[in-house]
């Protein structure tokens, strides 16, 4: 019989000669990805949820306002994260989402927030919810807020945290993401403090991760490279992470969002 | 062996060149301060990454306070205290090649996710080129093929492998290479295994 | 999880109508252990069947090797708006489902 | 319909046994027509011979895009066109994969004979694509890298 794992861990099989031109190898592949990828059905199923009602005020999300008026969706999150005012803070679309169902729906954060990063074979409310009202601002130009002093704050907090080394292993989300041309193991590392790299990057989140099967979110992408920094869990929906999702998306402004998308 | 490339001014320069938002400021240690303050609010111990993590020692401020180049008077003098610290074992410190090399190929350990512990994870070939015969490696750090055909194994060498491993700020402050002896992630034993997957003729490193 | 939703779009091309399809279907291999190790049964859709305005003009079968949350292209042949695509699945275990939808 | 499913196992070599299966429960007919056999071939050879193609000439005319490096196997997305004239079948195997037969249509009087479709690739390979047409196979190959495996998920 025939190695059943195939597939377990990284099976490397192939002479990668010039692993690292100018133009990705995965061009090809990456191009047919995004064609043939599942992230409809996520729209769909955070269609679903922006309608149902629940909660003890069972209510739905469908006058949550995300920035352009209650229940406009159109260009909402193109504009995130931006100030809002009845909730004294910037939010980017997940805490928002929470927000709305804290305040529309009466729920707790303990309980809305009890399953926020979903797997392959569920999404999370915060997930789906997201790949719906971000298809909204497909093909809208990408412009966070900038002109509160809480906006510009926020954005502030977040450069200085791209750059902050702390932890274990003195990791900063500079240490992997603050040069050009570099990778870790095979994967490519975008300079993200960067226009160039960081514009197609904002402008294609949240998307499907083909490794893990699964939509995956900007909330989610903070997580995990904080624990690859080997540091403690940041709470979701903090300052922490809407600042650091900020300041890349302040970066990436006037890239026209193209998302839901496929990640590797 | 040469630092490990760093953010430089020249490559901040560079990346200004591209936008206006991605010039790294200048940050007071007041600055400083009031990030690992809201770090502390916003964040939680999960498993084993307790909340002391960002809290941050004398080698993370000055780097963070001089954007990873510290006048040089400041670093030798932290760099001295680093190499102080190591606690050189005694003896060969040419380990087993071949567990060197599944340790240098794992990426696990002290993360949240991680069992406590140290576990078999020094995430080398994320950032270094080693065996040659291994494609899936990283460019953060030098390549590091023919490591020890290039060095030889003299005591010399060995010591300096196992205490660049053991803590690489020691002989340049602001490196990103994880203190992974210093930071726990690494026993002695594991370290010597590295060193030897690094300096033993026999290892695929210096085929 | 398994029969979670489908989503369908039929779009007259040149010369032919594109049916694409989504299926939520974990299209486990028998293979991969979940979390605690454990080996995930094989579970994948086998049949896939598109049928047009009520006739078969497409039997798929399909293996494991098929991704999680399978997407299909097809191409039917000349068509018209309003004609009917129906698409349904049939897996290892015996669950279906299917959609429907109208050239458009 | 029952014609057709017979013309279908024939040129699939399932058992007949599958058939009257298939004729006690309606709902679930069409299970009948899934090729146990080939799809559990180990080889692409045992799967060819399984679906009666084990003696297929070679053909320009069946146009296979994928990319020539995939980045992650557990998605490969793979297009198959036949421009041979009279195609009634196409058949995706992935020759190192496990299990090689990945998929197999039948294209009836409506369908072209195209399928796009996303597949797991547990290493690099050539992936094969058989068409029949006129009662006769013709195949063409492409091989695609895989830089991380995907069959574990």
């Amino acid at each position: 019989m025939r190695k059943l794992t195939c597939g377990a861990g990284i099976a490397l099989a192939l002479a990668l000669a010039p692993a690292y031109a100018q133009k990705s190898i995965y061009a090809d592949y990456q191009r047919m990805t995004a064609e043939n990828a599942p992230t409809e059905l996520y729209e769909l199923a955070g269609e679903e949820l922006w309608k149902k009602k629940q909660g003890p005020k069972n209510a739905s999300l469908e006058s949550c306002d995300l920035g352009q008026g209650p229940g406009v969706l159109k260009g909402a999150y193109a504009a995130l994260p931006r100030y809002f005012a009845d909730a004294g803070r910037v939010m980017d679309l997940e805490t928002r989402l929470l927000h709305c169902m804290m305040t529309l729906q009466g729920r707790s954060r303990e309980e809305a927030t009890k399953r926020v990063f979903g797997n392959a074979d569920r999404a999370s409310e915060f997930e789906a919810l997201s790949a719906y009202v971000a298809r909204e601002s497909n093909g809208m130009k990408i412009a966070a807020g900038r002109s509160h002093p809480k906006e510009q704050e926020s954005y502030e907090l977040g450069r200085e945290l791209f750059y902050h080394r702390a932890g274990p292993w003195d990791f900063s989300c500079a240490s992997c993401h603050g040069e050009e041309g570099k990778r870790i193991r095979m994967s490519d590392l975008p300079k993200l403090d960067d226009p160039k790299y960081v514009r197609p990057l904002m402008a294609t989140w949240p998307a499907y991760r083909v490794s893990t099967s699964k939509i995956v979110t900007l909330q989610w992408r903070m997580n995990d490279c904080y624990r690859q920094m080997r540091m403690p869990e940041p709470a979701f929906g903090s300052d922490v992470t809407v600042a650091l999702i900020h300041f890349m998306t302040v970066t990436s402004e006037g890239e026209t969002y193209r998302g839901p998308a496929i990640k590797r | 062996m040469k630092r490990i490339p760093m953010l430089t001014a020249a490559a901040l320069l560079a990346a200004c060149a591209s936008g206006p938002t991605d010039e790294r400021p200048r940050v007071s240690d007041a600055e400083i301060d009031r990030v690992t303050a809201v770090l502390k609010r916003d964040f939680h111990a999960r498993g084993q990454a307790t909340m002391n993590r960002v809290d941050l020692d004398a080698v993370q401020r000055a780097c963070n306070l001089y954007n990873d180049n510290p006048p040089a008077e400041l670093a030798k003098r932290l760099e001295e205290a680093q190499l102080k610290a190591i606690p050189f074992p005694s003896g060969s410190l040419v380990g087993d090649w071949k567990r060197g090399e599944r340790i240098a190929q794992s990426g696990r350990g002290s993360m949240w996710s991680d069992k406590p512990g140290v576990q078999e994870g020094g995430s080398c070939y994320n950032c270094h080129q080693l065996s040659p015969k291994v494609e899936a490696y990283g460019t953060i750090g030098p390549s590091l093929a023919g490591y020890g055909k290039i060095r030889g194994a003299s005591p010399e060498m060995q010591k300096y492998t196992y205490g660049r491993i053991y803590n690489s700020k020691a002989y340049s402050l602001c490196t990103q290479m994880p203190r992974l002896g210093h930071a726990g992630t690494l026993n002695a034993q594991q370290i010597k295994d590295l060193v030897g997957l690094l300096l033993d003729p026999a290892s695929p490193v210096n085929q | 999880m398994a029969a979670g939703p489908m989503k369908m779009r039929a779009t007259l091309g040149s010369g032919y109508t594109d049916v694409r399809v989504l299926m939520s279907h974990p299209m486990e291999t028998g293979q991969r252990k979940d979390a605690s190790g454990k080996i995930v049964p094989l579970e994948f859709i086998q049949n896939v069947t598109v049928k047009l305005n009520g006739r078969t003009v497409i039997e798929g079968q399909i293996s494991q090797a098929v991704s999680r949350n399978p997407v299909f292209s097809f191409r039917l042949k000349g068509g018209a708006k309003g004609d009917r695509i129906e698409v349904s699945w049939l897996d290892n275990k015996g669950e279906t489902n299917k959609t429907e939808a109208a050239v458009a | 319909m029952i014609d057709r499913r017979r013309r279908i196992l024939k040129a699939a070599g399932a058992l007949a046994g599958g058939l009257a299966a298939g004729l006690l429960k309606p709902v679930l007919a069409f299970a009948a027509a899934w090729n146990k056999e080939a799809f559990g071939a180990k080889t692409p050879a045992d799967a060819l011979r399984s679906i009666g193609a084990a003696a297929a000439a070679p053909s320009k005319d069946i146009l296979i895009e994928a990319p020539q490096i995939a980045e992650n196997g557990a998605v490969v997305p793979i297009e198959v066109l036949s421009n041979i004239p009279g195609t009634k079948s196409i058949a995706v195997l992935i020759e190192k994969n496990p299990f090689p037969l990945a998929a197999r249509f039948d294209f009836m009087d409506g369908a072209l004979p195209f399928v796009k479709v996303n597949v797991k690739m547990g290493e690099s390979s050539d992936v094969r694509v058989v068409a029949e047409a006129g009662g006769k196979n013709f195949t063409a190959t492409k091989e695609i890298k895989v830089t991380i495996g995907g069959c574990g998920g």
